[in-house]
């Protein structure tokens, strides 16, 4: 194993899969002479050459559109687009096409196509440039959409997107960009299924449901709570849609508390889809209503101090877990 | 009278009595689905391409097989004259299990990969820039595809449109994109939507061919696409064709049309319409006759019966189709379950 | 009190408007000379005229942004988007601008607009053309986003949305359009707030919680249910951001138990965000699990048989709500 | 030296050295943030617009306090430049109560009712349609205001920049599209983008006047602008300017421009800068002097100094904002709930 970034994960797991096959290549704004706006493309063009690794106009829709004709066409196309913010202008072409084709066209049309993006906020961006979306996507019957928290998930789980029939939405975090951690060697081959969450730490007290940047924090939490004597299970869920269920149950059927911890908006996101699904498939072992920490209902704002008030901290996740794990528990 | 053998640019005979086969089967199949519609057997939208038969005809005749069409929800014709099976057609507006996508796309959404046809798409100027990328993918692949678009004047207006045109040109991307202006979208009349008269001046702006078209003449389409078409296959890029036409009919079966004159309706169908411009034109050239066109015409009723007789007499989809084909490998989704309401 | 049809009541909400104040006006495609996709816009053209009711090219982009600039210059646009589903080429507008200015800009710029559209399902209009996007917008602050089901909401609703000095998605129903209901006479006037819900029958051992054209057939399930004995609460949301969260949590603690009934898809949609937000503010109240009605999770489906399918019915909330009323509720 | 009392294209002696005291803000102010941001002063994205000054104060000298503007990310020069408070704009920058702003919306989101500053928009194009909007509200209400909409090269690429054209000039709408064409749309260089090689096809494409202009000179800047604006206000619709210009800095403060040699840098920056440019054509034309200059840059480096001073001073906005401001009437959103998390 070695230690690499983020970034650099995701890196090689597009050169290898370029490597593997042929037909996989690139294209963006900005992804091949600049190198990508979060350096995730550097040097590939030099590597692969204009033909797979393309530089794009500055045109969102039809740089989709040409993502998914040319998987129609037997290509695998990774699109990166800039910014999920940016996919706004193609919600179009990912919802009305890329995720209907297959089902309205009788199941002949494949689209195995990837579409990358960066998410999320923390770096003074603004109300324009800080959003989360995945419920959006996740709403959407047809496509897949994933977001890995680590360098391992990150590498295997653009692997098997690469791979993978369907249209892949693969969301990053500006933030984990940088974040490094363990990767197997180079020599060695392996992808990360796209539909299982995973359990980043066992614990019996509380089940805190995460993903993304959010992981992480949450990782931090439960290492302080643990100095407290509460043990929180954390759970990486990884996909937004198909949501490994499972694993969610399983864990809540033990723990009997819940904490989602989100860093988009409350109202009809991910967390409270998350909550709809925990009661409704284990609604009699719930001991305590879910505890939901969001980022604030408010645009972004930009201020240094108003973006820390808005985005959710750890703090927030050790106090909603201690408002429902019983006071027994621990000291 | 004697049959001329000559050629009509480079058109042989047979190939312009097949055209005219298909244009009439296009306006008997497009007829009956009116019939078939207002008796309840097709729901939905439903857009028929009556008035336009030559613009599809010609330009399709300028294609091989392998190359590709992408098309609006106003398909029927298009798909047809690809070389889609009229049963699976008719079956589709039927919503039938035997329809071309399973019933489960209908009048908007027809689909065959052994004819080339990817689809109509119901949301305006969406085919345009997923056209560039199966042009995309056949100058990856080196390939010789080529690739028509068809969309109507109003999709000209979509910002789809100006992405689409700029990306296939700066690439040189073997497409060619046909505006089938038939002077209305819905109720719009084009010089209220566009700020310019014609399409050259736009073709200009992505620095590419353009052509302005008769779209009643089906030579006249064919001869344009084909030298569009041989353009893009030599690698040489896009060409934007205007083709200048009218639908005979309301927008969609909904559509009484009453933001235009009867009088201008009649005036196209009766000095204009594209199949008696096309017979007149056979005739006086001496490469066909009446007796050969009324057999057409029977042949096209034929089918259209035919169709509608075969999709009439097939199954609904079974209600467990309704969870297949979401995701292409629903293995993978194991641990998730599509709930029944 | 007239009978007249939700269309007619729209139409009238309008008029009124234009009358009332100069800068009120409509845009969109094909509502002057064609009277509207769905004819809500007939007639006006020929009363107010080209400047006041105007025609636009198909290109959903520049006519929310001509909406949008046009409210920041001191008039109140009406626009009509054609549906919902081509909003889908303007939700960056929507979203990233009309959403955030007020907000971003500190408070300077305000934008009195509405956003009138059609939503959803039943008449075999494909995939494309039968979608549910409230959930969506009503994730974003900075919007209002309301549903309105009957001719009454239609009208107060709309001359409310008309007279609101921030962005209103004013969502209408395909299927709504030539349903009947009393209005006051022409020579009342009246509004409906935009941020409260209602009862719409009084129950007490189940709340319906429901909203647009389900509103109607969750009416009909608890009429057929209080022939068996059982009373179910009805409660219309009408408006889905803000959300009238005491009408729905009053109701809640009386009957202990919800049913939500939706048109749109289960995951990360409205329905979750509801139980969820039922959940936290009632958990101890829930005496069952909230049983949660959606359409299938699939695009949908042109042939009449599958559509008929993947729609939620009356006879589906009656069984939720008998899966969760005890048996010696009713007969 | 004798001083002329001449005018250059109608503008005074004292609107010249009003536009070099501009250009010469903006710089000082802008490398002033410069200094800031590496002090981690200000956080965030921040374009300069140092290069292009005389794009701005050219066109923005053509119009009046009553017109509005509507702008990118790269802003803070034509802010200035519409009489925006040099303070207001710095203390924005800083995310300080005080920003014109409230240290809500950062670099790239400016606004002021009283200057007519639009905002800054942070998606490329967006400022196109809503401009057309703006101007319709002025076409509509029958004001004189006239609407200038600034945008780079990149935003010619997307969609909302054909449909903006396309509405304004069918409706005829007073508004001036100004494209500063500053070579490159981050890294991209434009004529990898374009699949022309300048925008008078485009002009064309729409059916409105179109110039190039060399937006190295504020003149011909101030020149080219007021002739569209004067078009525009006479109720004749609007005009595409395309502006060739080149920014000396990288794209944002994080980009050290490596897709480009230091040597074209150079070469611009030492033969081609719009203050150089505009100050040797006072001189030669005897409309100012040496030591007039000096007095305006120690000018414009006081006012940078004095709006980094204030800025610096300036408070944090309290957390009790990031609540306000969401909707406009808050009390009509009685029983949301706005939770903390
Ligand atoms: C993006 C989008 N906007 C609006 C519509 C509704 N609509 C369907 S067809 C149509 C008119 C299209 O006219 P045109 O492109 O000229 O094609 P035609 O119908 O004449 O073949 C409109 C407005 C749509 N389907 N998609
Ligand atoms: C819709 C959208 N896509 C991508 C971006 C990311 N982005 C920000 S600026 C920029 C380049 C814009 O170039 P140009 O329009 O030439 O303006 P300039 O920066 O040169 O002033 C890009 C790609 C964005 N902000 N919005
Ligand atoms: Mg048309
Ligand atoms: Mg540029």
């Amino acid at each position: 194993m070695r230690t690499i970034t983020y970034r650099d994960a995701l890196r090689e797991a597009i050169r290898e899969e370029m490597w593997r096959d042929e037909r996989v290549f690139i294209m963006g704004e900005d992804i091949a002479g600049y190198g990508g706006t979060y350096a995730v493309t550097k040097g590939l063009f030099e590597e692969f050459g204009e033909k797979r690794v393309r530089d794009t106009p500055l045109a969102e829709e039809v740089i989709t559109g040409t993502a998914i004709g040319a998987a129609l066409g037997g290509l695998r196309p990774i699109l990166e687009l800039m910014t999920i913010n940016f996919s706004l202008l193609a919600t179009d072409l990912i919802v009305n096409s890329a995720a209907k084709f297959h089902y309205m066209f009788g199941g002949q049309p494949e689209i195995p196509l990837v579409i990358r993006m960066p998410s999320g906020g923390g770096a003074q961006r603004g109300a324009q440039h800080s959003q989360m979306f995945e419920s959006w996507y996740g709403h959407i019957p047809g496509l897949k959409v994933v977001m890995p928290a680590t360098p391992y998930d990150a590498k295997g789980m653009l692997k098997s997107a690469v791979r993978d029939p369907n249209p892949v939405l693969f969301i990053e975090h500006e933030l984990l960009y940088s974040i490094k951690g363990e990767v197997p060697d180079e020599d060695v081959e392996y992808t990360v299924p796209l539909h299982l969450g995973e359990v980043r730490r066992l614990g019996r007290d509380v089940t805190i449901l995460t993903f993304s940047r959010m992981a992480h924090i949450s990782l931090q939490a439960a290492h302080d709570l643990a100095k407290e004597g509460i043990e929180a299970e954390v759970i990486d869920l990884k996909s937004i849609r198909p949501i490994d269920i499972d694993l969610l149950i399983d864990s809540v059927k033990k723990t009997n508390r819940v904490v989602i911890a989100e860093e988009g908006w409350k109202y009809y996101g991910t967390g409270q889809g998350l909550a709809a699904l925990i009661y409704e498939n284990a609604f009699d072992y719930m001991d305590a209503p879910i505890q939901h920490i969001t980022g604030a209902d408010v645009p972004m704002p930009y201020s240094k101090a108003l973006e820390r008030a808005a985005l959710p901290t750890k703090a927030d996740i050790i106090k909603a877990v201690k408002a429902i794990v019983p006071t027994h528990v621990g000291v | 009278m004697a049959i001329s053998n000559a050629t009509l640019t480079g058109l042989t005979r047979t190939q312009l009595l097949c055209m005219h086969n298909m244009m009439l089967l296009m306006r008997r199949f497009e007829e009956k689905s009116a019939e078939e519609y207002t008796r309840g057997k097709i729901g939905g939208f439903m857009h028929l391409y009556i008035g336009q038969e030559a613009v599809g005809v010609g330009s399709i005749t300028a294609l091989r097989t392998s190359d590709k069409i992408l098309c609006s929800y106003r398909e029927h014709g298009l798909a047809l004259a690809k070389g889609m099976d009229p049963r699976a057609i008719m079956a589709e507006l039927f919503g039938k299990a035997t329809g071309c996508s399973k019933g489960k796309g209908g009048s908007m959404h027809m689909w065959s990969n052994e004819a080339g046809v990817l689809g109509g798409n119901a949301i305006v100027a969406a085919q345009l820039p997923i056209a560039v990328g199966v042009a995309f993918s056949a100058q990856y692949l080196r390939q010789d595809t080529v690739v028509a678009c068809f969309f109507g004047d109003g999709a000209v207006d979509e910002g789809a449109f100006h992405e689409a045109l700029n990306l296939a040109s700066l690439w040189k991307l073997p497409v060619v994109f046909i505006c089938e202006n038939n002077q209305y979208s819905m109720g719009m009349a084009v010089e209220k939507a566009w700020a310019v008269e014609n399409l050259l001046s736009r073709a200009a702006a992505y620095n590419m061919p353009g052509e302005i078209v008769d779209g009643m003449d089906a030579i006249a389409v064919y001869a344009a696409t084909k030298h569009a078409v041989e353009h893009a296959r030599r690698g040489e890029g896009p060409t934007l064709l205007e083709v200048k036409t009218y639908r005979f009919r309301g927008h969609s079966m909904a559509d009484p049309a009453y933001y235009r004159t009867r009088e201008e309706e009649q005036c196209w169908r009766s000095t204009r319409d594209p199949i008696g411009i096309f017979e007149k034109m056979l005739l006086e050239e001496g490469l066909a006759t009446q007796a050969e066109f009324d057999e057409n015409d029977a042949k096209a009723t034929q089918v259209a019966e035919d169709a509608a007789q075969f999709a009439d007499n097939s199954p609904d989809p079974s209600l467990e189709e309704l969870y297949t084909d979401v995701m292409v490998d629903d293995s993978s989704a194991l641990t998730y379950r599509y709930e029944r309401k």
